[in-house]
């Protein structure tokens, strides 16, 4: 593999980019109008343009992205996150043109990338669902079915795209009255974010925790999960902190999940990086949610406390090496990592988008923090694309330390003429800290982040059921 | 001299003085002794005596981010983040921030952020009740929509789906 | 203890404020006039002057430092290193004070800072020393008795400052000629940076190991030693490579090694974080060298492999915590560490110091990268002081990974207005690269690191014993 | 515009003619077509057609530090530094870079950097041999003792030990 063609932008094109210079793979961006000047163009050895900046006539054109592989010479993809990276008929279309896709297969990706069919396959597995709708509703399914179906699994339910992910097309919904509209916001979102307005409803859990199982497969049978993380604070079903490990599993537990994974994972013959996520009960029972068949945005936190280069061998999977990986270490966190996104997103206005040119940037450094963007003083954040601009990630001798090292660092991140989820992020750490060891309790997470969601909610003029919601913490950490 | 500051709702009287390779800054009577140096283009390194001390000694980096409106900065002070507007002396007058008191007059619905207009879900004529959805903005993969204070008439729609609209720009009046 | 003055600048004065700020204590800064605007200043809580520019009207100013602890209430000092690091008045005027000082006691710096002294405390402890001078050689001797000495050691000799220290005052000489030259430089030298012109001779070893052992000892009698640095590339006796583990060092050498260095500490009742470093020869026997009392420049490296974070520990220990460590950990390094210099330096013009203002600054970031630097861009690099600007620290599963990781943060790092050794030290390393695995072989740096030796001398019109003389490795850490 | 820069010693005849978005740039007669865009002050992003191929390509980030001669700068490329000196057409002329050459006339000590004088070891009117120390200037911590490039005499020492001076400024004369 001499040339990888990397297929998306912003700071996961440049991460994968900084795993290919580490390897000595030359490597290929695409741009799209408004990127022309943005990071990963920059950093790039080559970069080419796809067209115009809406994602549907750019970076989730298959033709154009397929023609610029082959004219550049590039022998393999990576499709990062988001745009195409669960396309199954991308995936294809790479193999076709005799290129390799840095990811599992075609067939995988149709399989687990079906929410419904994903659920199956765990349940082959022997692996708990969450009860829900078995089959997909496509957008031809009236609203009377729909609500019939609702009305059978019962409400509080969450509405979902069957073609989703990181919380796009997804609503909660509380009540029959809620449904109609849920369901065309769902239903479009899920459009325009994934080119499949397919959605299904599942029961939701009340307070349940977000807990999600790494997992990599090699081509020759291997399949080795990775200590959990967990993803549970959330914010209108978006991942904002993520930590691995966590504080509620564990060794036993850990080895109950990750044996769970691998299961459902082997069910499936999955190869390269794929995260399974789980809902984790108060009492310790859990049920598979889904399968992303993807690297995670949280991938790195994961970096932090086993030491593994996951992109690094995404790619030694995809030119046919064994993952030679011990499994006990994979298994064995050393202290803890804690990764929090950094949004154009602004908090003190009911976390309206916030594109525009960054006027000033000052990125933490120093021990223990590591910052994944795809930002610079100077650069635009254009309103095409999602608003995540960074991720802060902090490793620490154990948790108080990494959310300590974390405090520091969102105090040395300074974002100027954006507004960016920064001083939230901030705020939701900064209280109930003990003055001698200057740590946080772990609960004070959470409940310094329902705190800054109440303040935003007294600052929006907005309904629950709009994409404007307030923050929620899912659960705190803490507990 | 003298600039009135608003910031969160207070307006302060603030008077600039130079005083040698000092600072003195008066803000509603208080006098602080300041010492700044610009550490990049809208960047101040500040040391800041404590009320009374003749020695600053406090460090505050401040960076500026100029907003739409002229006189209008985001302050951002070790991961905070403070909106201000700055005006010349009577410049806010009596009264607090300016901006037309939501009860009267016709409604004018502007976006809140650049963005693509999604979806216009009423029509000029159009009788609207109080939070009825007029016109949905997307930007950054994510739909706002943007609802009626009260009831009333739509008498003018100035875009149409696909626009694309700058923050602040007019979209449609409700009367 | 609630609030910490630093008694430096620069880069360790960031560092440790960093610290500081995760244990929640509050930091002062003091600067001299020309540093008003650095960046210790900008991100410390309060900022004293203590003078004008030049080190002994500032940095150096023990009154000035002690009557700032006093008045900012601060109740405990950090040194860091250089400046007072090592001056055992400043570390009684703490005391002496009321405040505690971060670091040995004076009685252990005087001893150890001494280097006949010291050696002497190593042969007390069972530890093989140098051939060379016992007794100091004070600025009264006259340069026939100090031919004298030389004669008995023999050439090719080591001349260094008794209180030296960071390759200060220290020549090389291979011959009676150019003994009288290098003692007037080697004292002046080391009378403008450590206040005492005192020199001492000991015989140089040929293509030795340079080997340090990290120590932290607390209040309780607990002394615990680290996994070796190897500190081998050198240019002008100043480090410039050092990483962690060694490639020469096998685990029953590191007991051995650290053992020793327990020893030496042991016998002199040392407390608080300081580094002993060996000479180890090609035929595994090592000499004790010298002692550092402080924290050293590339502590980072240890930080990396070993998870601790060493600056943190120096203050718990000072206020009377027990070192809870586990020795074993401390002794098993995770993977490899590598830490590059950044020196405000010319390499294109003989290393000609290059001070001025940072037009343009670019920071590489990513997986496995840490950069410790006290340059921002818009700020100054001073005339007056140490060149070295910041520390480039990269991680890896292995050391071929963490030096591919260090080439590709070395690219991206771009500093703009002054000349550094960037281009030098990326030039050290993108040399015969293995293409597949794109990793460099190791004995590849010191080799690429002799040839960019030998572009400077030839782009360079000085004579050897000039402090300009060109880089020299005094072995490849690759053999 | 066509320029003349001279890069290590060659000196290139360069012209640059917008076309469109895109920038043809002639090396030397061979033809670039250049997309270039700022991305900071001194700072470009660079793609680069391969010789022959219409569409630019391959990325380079240019990063520039303007230097104390007008028209020299030094180019940053992927972690190298390129000095190089930018004049107009004809600016160099035949011979390339220009300098006093060293074995004639008087010799002109000059400040390799900014410093101060640590040592002056001569005084005017001193006769000193070739490789003589002169002068000592320290910056950072560092002392670099000057040396007479062959026998003369001194005639002018501008400066006395403990001063300040700035890079390029004259110490003494030796003729």
């Amino acid at each position: 593999m001499k040339k990888i063609l990397i297929a998306n932008r912003g700071e996961i094109a440049v991460r994968v980019i900084r795993a290919c210079r580490d390897m000595s793979i030359a490597t290929v961006a695409i741009y799209s109008d408004c990127d022309r000047a943005a990071l990963h163009v920059r950093l790039a050895d080559e970069a080419w343009p796809v067209g115009a900046s809406p994602p549907r006539e750019s970076y989730l054109r298959i033709d154009a992205i397929i023609d610029v592989a082959k004219k550049s010479g590039a022998d393999a993809v990576h499709p990062g996150y988001g745009f195409l990276a669960e396309n199954k008929d991308f995936a294809a279309a790479c193999r076709d043109a005799g290129l390799v896709f840095i990811g599992p297969t075609p067939e995988a990706i149709t399989l687990m990338g079906s929410k419904t069919a994903a659920r199956q396959a765990a349940i082959k597995a022997g692996v708990p669902v969450v009860p829900g709708t078995e089959e997909p509703l496509s957008e031809q399914t009236s609203d009377a079915d729909v609500r019939a179906v609702a009305e059978r699994i019962g409400y509080p339910l969450m509405l979902k795209a069957v073609a989703g992910g990181g919380g796009k097309g997804m609503r909660m919904v509380s009540s029959a009255a809620e449904l109609p509209a849920a369901l065309r916001a769902a239903r479009s979102e899920a459009q325009s974010a994934f080119g499949d307005g397919a959605v299904y409803l599942e029961r939701r859990i009340l307070a349940p925790r977000h807990i999600e199982v790494q997992l990599l497969g090699d081509h020759h049978g291997t399949v080795l999960p990775f200590v959990e993380r967990e993803c549970s604070i959330q914010r209108r079903h978006q991942k904002v902190v993520e930590e691995s490990p966590s504080l509620a599993v564990s060794p036993e537990l850990r080895r109950r999940l990750t044996s769970a994974a691998a299961a459902v994972a082997k069910t499936v013959g999955y190869t390269n990086a794929g995260t399974i996520e789980f809902l984790l009960d108060s009492d310790g029972s859990f049920y598979f949610l889904e399968m992303n068949t993807r690297l995670q945005v949280e991938h790195p936190v994961t970096e932090m406390v086993t030491g593994v280069d996951l992109v690094q061998w995404q790619i030694r999977i995809a030119r046919g090496e064994r993952l030679d990986l011990d499994p006990e270490s994979l298994l064995t966190p050393m202290a803890h990592a804690i990764e929090c996104r950094i949004y154009a997103e602004d908090p003190d206005n009911g976390f309206l988008p916030s594109p525009g040119r960054i006027q000033g940037l000052r990125v933490p450094h120093g021990p223990g923090v590591r910052d994944d963007s795809g930002a610079y003083e100077g650069g635009e954040v254009p309103i095409f694309y999602d608003p995540m601009i960074s991720k802060l990630i902090t490793w620490g001798e154990t948790r108080d330390h990494a959310i300590a090292r974390m405090k520091r660092a969102l105090a040395e991140y300074e974002v100027r003429g954006i507004r960016t989820t920064i001083p939230f992020s901030n705020g939701s750490w900064t209280t109930r800290t003990s003055r001698r060891r200057g740590l946080t309790r772990p609960s004070s997470i959470a409940r310094s982040a329902r705190r800054a969601a109440d303040r935003c909610r007294r600052s929006m003029p907005r309904t629950k059921s709009s994409p404007w919601s307030p923050p929620l913490c899912i659960c705190s950490p803490g507990q | 001299m003298t600039f009135e500051i608003l910031a969160g709702n207070t307006v302060r009287q603030v008077t600039v003085a130079r005083n040698g390779p000092l600072l003195h800054v008066v803000v509603d009577g208080r006098t602080l002794v300041v010492d700044a140096r610009r550490v990049g283009d809208m960047a101040l390194s500040l040391l800041v005596a404590a009320e009374g001390d003749a020695t600053p000694v406090r460090s505050v980096d401040a960076g500026l981010a100029a907003q739409r409106t002229a006189g209008d900065f985001d302050v951002h002070l070790n991961g905070r983040t403070i909106p201000v507007q700055v005006r010349q002396a009577g410049g806010f007058g009596r009264q607090k921030k300016a901006g037309a008191a939501p009860g009267t007059g016709p409604q004018r619905i502007t976006a809140p952020m650049p963005g693509k207009i999604a979806r216009v879900l009423v029509k000029a004529g159009d009788e609207v009740k109080a939070r009825q959805g007029l016109v949905v903005v997307e930007a950054m993969k994510m739909e706002n929509e943007l609802r009626a204070a009260r009831d009333g008439r739509v008498c003018e729609v100035s875009v149409v789906e696909g626009q694309s609209v700058d923050a602040g720009a007019i979209l449609l009046v409700v009367e």
